[in-house]
C-alpha cells in the first residue's frame, strides 16, 4: 500500500519515511549504514531511503531538497562540510523535517537552530586521545625527536581537526616531535606509493600517522615493502579488519582509535525516531567515545575481530 | 589523414543510411521516443515512488534538472562542433570558490566578483578553445589539462575546505525562487531559449552545425572555424561559471570538491538527446529531454531508495539502453 | 551458365535505397579478355552495379553471379576469393601506411603468425612493375598525390591477379600521362584474359580502352553496344534519354582590361616563380600535369597558402598573402578540388551550403531570416538547373554534379566577381558538364574573371578564352584566342623541362 | 570518438603540408623530444629531490609505472583505431573486488578466481566492443556506461569497504619482486614486448592501424573491422582485469573504490606518446616514453612534497604542455 500522497498529515500515515545521507565511501559509513539499518528493521512499515554524497556538498544538496520535497519524516545526515551544508540543512529544518547530524554536522550556532541531535565524537579528542598514546610509545622507546609524516585527508574538514588533536596530544609528550611530511593519503591505492615514496625521501622516519583508515593501511603496506618493520611504526584512525589484524600482529601499527561505527548508526536512528515523535531533545550532543586500541593489548583486537565478522566495522 | 575520414555516421553495416536524407526524419524520432519513455518513466515514478507527484518535489526536480541543463545547451553546440568538454565538474567548482574568495577574502565588491568569475570562466574556456583551434590540440586533452588544473587550483587555494560567503540578496534570489519557481530553472529556461534561437537561427549557430558536418568545406566556405572553436568553448566556460554562481548560493559557500563527475551527467544527456559525438547534427530539443530523463531518475532512484552504489550501474545500463534505442529507432526507419 | 567465357552475370537485379532505385531489373553480363565501359550519368547506379558485383552490397531481388557462383550472402573477402579485384571510387587507401602495406591491405603475407616485411616489399615491387609504375614502396601513401595514389590502388587490384577487374571511374583525378599509364596497364591485364569494367565519364578515353560499352540511365540498361561503330552523340543521346544541347558558346575573346589579380613570383613548395595575370571578362584557363603546381597556385592566389615570395595584387593594390577571410570579402570564391571533402557540408541541407559563404546577406539585424534564405537558395538552385527534391534536402544526397553546381552557387550568392575553380569538373557526368560550362560562360560575359584548373585539356582548350599552361610551378607558356588548340596545349603540358 | 574527431592538423594556413607525409618522421621527432624531456625531468628531480636517485625508489618507480603501463599498451591500439575507453579505472577497482569476493566469500579455488577475473574483464570489454562494432554505438558512451555501472558494482558488492584477501604465494609473488624487479614491472615489460610485436609484425595489428586510419577502406579491403573493434575492447578489459589483480595483491584486499581517474592518466600517457586520438597513427614506442613521463612526474611531485592539490595543477599543464610541444615540433618540422 503505498499511496504517492504522504504528504497528507491527515489521516493514519501509510508508512514513514527516513531519508539516510552518507558522507562517502569510507568503510565507517558502512558500518553507520549497518548499525541505522539493524535498528530500523525493528520498526515495521518503515522506509529507509539512503544515500551517498561522495564527499560531494553539490550532490549533498541535491539529496537533500529531493528528501525534504518528498517530505521524508526524518533526515539523518553527516554534513558533507560545516558551511556549505547548512543551507540544505536549514531548508529541511523550515519544512518542518527534523535532521539528526551524526559523525559530521553544520557549524555549531547553525545546528543548534537546525539541528535536532548531533550523535557526536569529537574529532579533535580523536586525535588528541591517539597523540597521547603515540606519546607515550615514543617515551617509552626513547625517542625524543621522533621524524613523523602525516598520510592526511584534509579534503574533509573532520581530518583537520583531528590532525591538530593528534599534534596537541603528542606534543604534550614529545615536544620534540618532527613532521617531516603531510601528504594526501586517505583512499589506500593513491596512499601506498605515497607513501613509499615519503619513506624513500625521509630514510629515517619513525612514525606514519593516517588521519583515515585508507592511509593507515597504506602505511602498513609501505613499512612492510621497504623492510623498515621495527623501525617505522604506523599510529592509524578508523577501524577495520585489516587493521584490526594488523594491530593483533603488532610488529607495525601500534595503535589505532576508532569511533564505534554501528553504535553511531544505532543512535542516530533512535534519535531520529525519537524526533519523528514530536520530542524534544535538551542535550543536543550525543556522545560517543572513541576506542583506542594498541598493539599491547591483543584481546580488545581479537574481540573486535570476532564481533565484525562480516567486516564492517 | 586528410584523404581517409570517412565523413558519414560512424559504422554499422550499413554506413551510409543513417545519414543525410533521414537526418532530420531521425531526429525528429528519436525524440518523440525519447518523450515516450519520458512519460512512461514519469508515469512508473508517480505510481511507485512516495513523494514524486508532490509539487515541492516537481520544483525540486526543476531545480536540479538545472545543474545539468545550464551547461548541457552549451555542450550540445560543442558536441555538434564535433568537440567535447570534459571540464565542466572542475569549472563548477572553480567558478563557486573565486566567488568565495573574492567577494569575501580579496574584499572584491560583491558585483564584481561576480563578473570576475564569469569572466575568468570565459577566458580559461577561450583559452582550451584556443588550444583546439590555433594548434590542433584535441579538445579531450585541452580540456582534461582544465579538468585536472582547476580541480588541483580549486581544492589548493581553499585547502579543500568550503569558503562562507556572506549573503545577500542576489545569493538569496539565485538560491531561492521567483513567483514560485526556483531561479536555477529560470535561468536554465532563459538560457534555453537563447541557445535554441542561436542555433538555429544565427549564422554563428549555422556555421557551428558547418563546422562539425564538414570543418573544412566550411574553412574554405568563408567561415572563421578557429573562431567558431574558441566562441564554443567561451560559451561552455562561461556557463559553467554560471553553473558554479549557481551552486555558490545554494551551498552559501565556495567549494572546490563539489560537482565531481557533472561532466558525464551533461555529455550524456546530450548524447541521450540524439546529438553525435561524431558532429555535424544535434538538437537543443533532444537535450532538453535528455536532461529531463535523466533527472527524473536521479530523483526518482533516491526517492526509491534505491542503495546509493546502485544507483551507478542503474544509470550506467540506461545510458547506453537510451543510446542504443536510438540507434535502433534509426535503423529501422533506415530500413526498407 | 552453359558458357565459360562468362566471368560475371547479373539476371533481374534490383536494388533500393531508401528512397531510390539504385538497380532495376538490370541483366548484365561480362566475359574473359572483355573490357566493358560502363557509361552513364551521375547517380545512375554505376556504382551500385559494381558494389554488387563485388560483394560491398547485396541485390534486393535478382540474382548476381561471378565465375558461376551465386554472391547471395557473400562478403567482400569472399568475392575477392572468387577472383574480383575492385578500384572503388573514392579511394580507398590507408594514409599512414605505406605503399608496400596498402596494397596487401587486410592480406599482408606471413610466415609463421607475423607480417613477412621482406616478402611483402619484394611481392609490392613486383606488383608495381606488372603496371608499369615505379613507386617507393616505403613511404607512406599520403605523400604521393592523389595520382600515385590511384596507381596504387590499380596496382593493387591487379596484383591480386583477378578474373574481373573493376575500375570506378579510375582516371577522374589523373591527367594525360597518367591517364595513359592506366590505359596502357588496363589493356595489358585485359590481353591475358581477365575481364575488365570499366567507368568513366570521358568519352575518349572509353574510346581508347573499351570494347563494348553498356549505357546506364536511371537504374535501367539502356544498351550495350560496340565502341567503335557509336557515335559519341549517340552514345550521349542514350545515357541523357535526349539529345544533348549545345556545347556552351566558345568565345575566345581574351579580355583586354586590367588584371583584376595578379601574381608575380610566388613561391612555395611547388610554386618556384609563378606569374600570372587574371583578367574580368574572361575564362583563363590552367592547364598542366600532375603537381604542376595548380592547386597550389589557386589557394596561393586566394590567400589560402601563404607563399614563401613573391607578390599578389587585387585590383592594383597589393594584398598581404595568407589573408584568406580579407580575399573573401573583396571578392575572390574558390571551389575546391576535392568535393566532397572540402567543399561539401554533407548533412546541411542544400540551402544552406550555398548561402554559408555569406549570411549576413539573408540575415535581418543578425538573425537569419529563413525566408530569404530559401529565396537565395531557390534563385539559385534554378539558375543552375540544380536537381534536388527540396531546396532543404541534405546536400549529401545529391549527385555529384548537382553538388558541384550547389559549391559553386556558393561563390554567385557571395557576389564574388573572381571565382577560382579547382577541377569543377571532376567525376561529373556530361549534361552537369555543359551547365558548368555555361555558368562560366556566363560569368565571364557579366564581366566577372574565371579561372578554370582542369586535367581534362580537352575541356580547356573547348571553353577557356585564354590558357597559361603551368610546369614545374611555373608560368611556361599562354595561349590565347585562336591559338588555343588541343594538341598545342597538349604538348606545353607535357614537354620535358 | 570514432569517426569524428576532425582529423589531420586541423589548422593553421598549411593544412595540405602538416599531414601525412611527414607521419613517421614526426613520429620520430616526437619521440626524440619525449626522451629529451625526461632526461631533463631525471636530472632535475636528481638535483632537487632527496631519495629520487636511490635503487629502492627507481625500482618503486617500475613498480608505479606499472599501474599505468598495462593498461596502457592495449589503450594504445585502442587509440590508434580512433577509439577510446574511459572505463580503465573502474574496471581495475571492479576487478580486484571480484577476486577478493571469489577467493573468499564465493569460496572459489584461488586459481578459479583468477581465472574468472580476467575472463570477467574481457567479456565486459567485448560487450562494449560489441555495442561499438555492431551497433555504431560510440566507444565513448559504451564505456562510460561500463566507468558508471563496474564502478557502482565494486562498490555495491563491498558497501565500500575493503575485502580482504587471504594471503597466498601468488599474491605475494605478484605483489613481490622477481630477481630483484617489481612483478608488476616485469609483466608490464613482457606485455608491452608482446603489444609491441602484435602491433607491427601481425596481421591484426597492421588491421588496428587500418581501421584507425580509414575504417571503410579496411572494410572494403575484406578486414573484418567489427571483429577487431570487438578484440580491442577485450583486450582493454582483459589487461584492467590484470591490473586489478596486481592492485589487489599490492594491497591485500580488493577495493571498490581503487584507482579513481586512472582512465586519464592512460589516456594522458597514450597521447603524450604522440598517439593522436583521431586514429591512424600511434607508437608503442611512444606509449612506453609517455607512461615513464607520467612516473616520473608523479613520483618527483612526491618526493619534493608539493602540496598534493597543487600536484593536480602541475598534471594537468604538463599534459597539455608535452601535447602543445609535440603539435609544434611536428609544425616546424612541417615547415618548408
Ligand atoms: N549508400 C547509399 N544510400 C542511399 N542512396 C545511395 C547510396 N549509394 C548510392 N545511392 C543512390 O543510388 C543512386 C545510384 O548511385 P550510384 O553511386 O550507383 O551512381 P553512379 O552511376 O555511380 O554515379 P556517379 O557517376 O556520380 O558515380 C543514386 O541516386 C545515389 O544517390
Ligand atoms: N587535403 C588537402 N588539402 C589541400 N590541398 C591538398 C590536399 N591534399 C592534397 N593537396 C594538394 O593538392 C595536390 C594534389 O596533388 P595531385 O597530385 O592531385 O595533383 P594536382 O592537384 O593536380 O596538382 P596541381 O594542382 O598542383 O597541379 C597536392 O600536391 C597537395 O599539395
Ligand atoms: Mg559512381
Ligand atoms: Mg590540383
Amino acid at each position: 500500500g503505498q499511496s504517492a500522497g504522504s504528504g497528507d498529515a491527515s489521516g493514519e500515515k501509510a508508512q514513514l519515511r527516513v531519508g539516510a545521507i552518507y558522507l562517502d565511501s569510507q568503510g565507517f559509513y558502512a558500518g553507520v549504514k549497518k548499525g541505522i539499518e539493524t535498528t530500523a528493521a525493528k520498526d515495521a512499515n518503515l522506509k529507509l531511503l539512503g544515500n551517498n554524497a561522495q564527499g560531494d556538498a553539490a550532490k549533498e544538496s541535491s539529496f537533500m531538497s529531493t528528501l525534504v520535497a518528498s517530505k521524508v519524516d526524518a533526515i539523518i545526515t553527516s554534513a558533507v562540510s560545516a558551511t556549505a551544508s547548512t543551507p540544505a540543512i536549514a531548508a529541511a529544518s523550515k519544512a518542518g523535517i527534523p535532521v539528526v547530524c551524526y559523525n559530521t554536522c553544520i557549524n555549531d550556532a547553525d545546528a543548534r537552530k537546525y539541528v535536532w541531535g548531533y550523535v557526536l565524537s569529537d574529532p579533535y579528542v580523536f586525535g588528541k586521545k591517539l597523540g597521547e598514546q603515540a606519546g607515550k610509545y615514543f617515551t617509552s622507546q626513547q625517542i625524543d625527536k621522533p621524524k613523523i609524516a602525516v598520510l592526511n585527508c584534509d579534503f574533509v574538514e573532520v581530518c583537520k581537526e583531528r590532525k591538530r588533536g593528534f599534534k596537541d596530544g603528542l606534543a604534550a609528550a614529545v615536544p620534540g616531535a618532527q613532521y617531516v611530511a603531510d601528504q594526501e593519503g586517505a583512499v589506500v591505492d593513491k596512499a601506498t606509493p605515497v607513501a613509499e615514496n615519503i619513506i624513500t625521501a625521509n630514510p629515517e622516519l619513525d612514525a606514519f600517522y593516517a588521519v583515515a583508515g585508507g592511509g593507515t593501511l597504506a602505511g602498513i603496506k609501505a613499512v612492510t615493502t621497504r623492510a623498515r618493520i621495527g623501525k617505522t611504526v604506523v599510529f592509524g584512525s578508523d577501524m577495520t579488519v585489516d587493521i584490526a589484524k594488523a594491530l593483533v600482529d603488532g610488529s607495525i601499527l601500534k595503535a589505532e582509535i576508532d569511533v564505534p561505527a554501528q553504535t553511531v548508526g544505532k543512535l542516530a536512528y533512535e534519535a531520529a525516531r525519537k524526533a519523528t515523535g514530536g520530542a524534544k531533545n535538551d542535550t543536543f550532543i550525543i556522545p560517543v567515545e572513541p576506542i583506542l586500541y594498541t598493539a599491547d593489548d591483543k584481546a580488545t583486537s581479537e574481540k573486535w575481530l570476532t564481533e565484525h565478522s562480516d567486516g564492517i566495522p | 589523414m586528410s584523404t581517409t575520414t570517412p565523413t558519414g555516421p560512424p559504422v554499422a553495416s550499413t554506413p551510409a543510411r543513417a545519414g543525410g536524407r533521414l537526418g532530420r526524419n531521425t531526429q525528429r524520432l528519436n525524440e518523440i521516443g525519447l518523450i515516450g519513455a519520458i512519460v512512461v518513466l514519469f508515469v512508473v515514478l508517480a505510481a511507485t515512488a512516495p513523494g514524486f507527484l508532490t509539487v515541492t518535489n516537481q520544483l525540486a526536480i526543476l531545480r536540479d534538472a538545472a545543474t545539468v541543463g545550464v551547461v548541457a545547451w552549451a555542450m550540445t553546440l560543442v558536441i555538434v562542433a564535433g568537440e567535447i568538454d570534459i571540464s565542466i565538474g572542475p569549472a563548477v567548482a572553480f567558478s563557486s570558490v573565486l566567488l568565495a574568495k573574492a567577494s569575501g577574502e580579496w574584499q572584491v565588491p560583491f558585483a564584481l566578483a561576480v563578473l570576475l568569475c564569469l569572466a575568468v570562466g570565459l577566458l580559461l574556456g577561450a583559452g582550451a578553445g584556443f588550444l583546439r583551434a590555433r594548434w590542433g590540440i584535441p579538445s579531450f586533452v585541452a580540456t582534461l589539462g582544465l579538468w585536472s588544473g582547476l580541480r588541483g587550483l580549486a581544492q589548493y587555494m581553499t585547502d579543500g575546505l568550503p569558503v562562507p560567503l556572506e549573503p545577500n540578496g542576489f545569493l538569496d534570489v539565485l538560491a531561492g525562487s521567483i513567483a514560485g519557481i526556483p531561479t536555477p530553472a529560470i535561468i536554465m529556461a532563459v538560457l534555453f531559449g537563447v541557445f535554441l534561437f542561436v542555433a538555429n537561427r544565427t549564422a554563428y549557430g549555422r556555421s557551428v552545425f558547418a563546422v562539425g558536418g564538414n570543418a573544412e568545406a566550411a574553412r574554405l566556405a568563408g567561415i572563421s572555424v578557429a573562431r567558431i572553436r574558441v566562441i564554443l568553448f567561451a560559451t561552455t566556460g562561461l556557463l559553467a561559471a554560471v553553473s558554479g554562481l549557481l551552486l555558490a548560493a545554494r551551498l552559501g559557500s565556495g567549494n572546490g570538491g563539489a560537482s565531481v563527475g557533472l561532466e558525464f551527467d551533461v555529455i550524456a544527456a546530450v548524447v541521450i538527446g540524439g546529438t553525435s559525438l561524431a558532429g555535424g547534427k544535434g538538437s537543443l530539443l533532444g537535450t532538453l529531454l535528455g536532461v529531463a530523463f535523466i533527472t527524473f531518475i536521479g530523483n526518482g532512484l533516491v526517492l526509491l531508495g534505491v542503495n546509493a552504489f546502485f544507483q551507478d550501474v542503474v544509470r550506467g545500463v540506461i545510458i547506453v539502453g537510451a543510446v542504443l534505442i536510438n540507434v535502433l529507432l534509426s535503423h529501422r526507419k533506415g530500413a526498407p | 551458365m552453359s558458357n565459360t567465357d562468362v566471368v560475371a552475370e547479373v539476371r533481374a537485379g534490383t536494388k533500393r535505397y531508401p528512397g531510390v532505385t539504385a538497380l532495376s531489373d538490370v541483366d548484365f553480363t561480362v566475359r574473359r579478355g572483355e573490357v566493358r565501359a560502363l557509361l552513364g550519368k551521375n547517380g545512375a547506379g554505376k556504382s551500385t552495379l559494381i558494389k554488387v558485383l563485388s560483394g560491398a552490397e547485396h541485390l534486393d531481388s535478382g540474382e548476381a553471379f561471378v565465375r558461376g557462383r551465386p554472391l547471395a550472402g557473400l562478403g567482400t573477402r569472399d568475392v575477392a576469393g572468387l577472383g574480383v579485384a575492385t578500384v572503388y571510387q573514392e579511394l580507398s587507401l590507408v594514409p599512414d601506411m605505406t605503399v608496400a602495406e596498402n596494397l596487401f591491405l587486410g592480406a599482408w603475407p606471413r610466415s609463421r603468425g607475423a607480417i613477412d616485411l621482406r616478402r611483402m616489399r619484394a611481392e609490392a615491387r613486383e606488383a608495381m612493375a606488372r603496371i608499369g609504375v615505379h613507386l617507393d614502396v616505403d613511404s607512406p601513401v599520403d605523400s604521393l598525390g592523389s595520382a600515385g595514389q590511384q596507381l596504387v590502388e590499380i596496382a593493387r587490384a591487379v596484383g591480386q591477379r583477378p578474373a574481373l577487374l573493376i575500375l570506378d571511374e579510375p582516371t577522374s583525378s589523373l591527367a594525360a600521362a597518367e591517364v595513359r599509364q592506366v590505359i596502357d596497364a588496363v589493356r595489358h591485364v585485359a590481353e591475358q584474359g581477365v575481364a575488365v569494367i570499366y567507368v568513366s565519364h570521358r568519352m575518349d578515353e572509353i574510346r581508347q580502352v573499351a570494347d563494348t560499352a553498356t549505357v546506364v540511365r536511371d537504374g535501367r540498361i539502356v544498351e550495350t553496344l560496340p565502341v567503335g561503330t557509336a557515335s559519341t552523340q549517340e552514345i550521349v543521346t542514350m545515357m541523357l534519354g535526349t539529345a544533348p544541347d549545345a556545347l556552351a558558346p566558345r568565345a575566345r575573346r581574351p579580355s583586354a582590361e586590367r588584371p583584376v589579380l595578379s601574381a608575380r613570383g610566388l613561391v612555395s613548395e611547388k610554386l618556384h616563380g609563378l606569374d600570372l595575370d587574371v583578367r574580368p571578362g574572361e575564362i583563363l584557363g590552367i592547364a598542366g600535369v600532375l603537381g604542376s603546381g595548380r592547386t597550389e597556385a589557386l589557394r596561393a592566389l586566394v590567400g589560402l597558402d601563404r607563399p614563401d615570395a613573391g607578390e599578389i595584387r587585387l585590383r592594383g593594390e597589393a594584398v598581404r598573402p595568407g589573408a584568406f577571410a580579407a580575399m573573401l570579402r573583396r571578392g575572390l570564391g574558390i571551389t575546391p578540388e576535392n568535393r566532397r571533402r572540402q567543399g561539401i557540408v554533407p548533412l546541411l541541407g542544400v540551402d544552406e551550403n550555398i548561402v554559408i559563404s555569406d549570411l549576413r546577406r539573408v540575415s535581418r539585424s543578425g538573425v537569419l531570416d529563413r525566408r530569404a534564405v530559401r529565396r537565395a537558395a531557390q534563385t539559385l538552385i534554378d539558375r543552375l538547373a540544380i536537381k534536388t527534391a527540396r531546396p532543404g534536402t541534405p546536400i549529401g544526397t545529391l549527385s555529384g554534379g548537382n553538388q558541384q553546381k550547389a559549391v559553386l552557387a556558393r561563390w554567385l550568392h557571395a557576389g564574388s566577381d573572381v571565382l577560382l575553380l579547382d577541377e569543377p569538373t571532376r567525376g561529373v557526368d556530361v549534361e552537369a558538364k555543359r551547365q558548368i560550362y555555361h555558368q562560366m560562360r556566363e560569368l565571364a560575359d557579366d564581366g566577372r574573371a574565371v579561372v578554370f584548373v582542369s586535367s581534362e585539356v580537352e575541356e580547356l582548350a573547348d571553353i577557356c578564352d585564354r590558357i597559361v599552361v603551368l610546369r614545374g610551378g611555373r608560368a611556361v607558356a599562354e595561349l590565347s584566342g585562336d591559338e588555343i588548340e588541343l594538341n598545342r596545349v597538349l604538348a606545353l603540358a607535357i614537354a620535358e623541362e
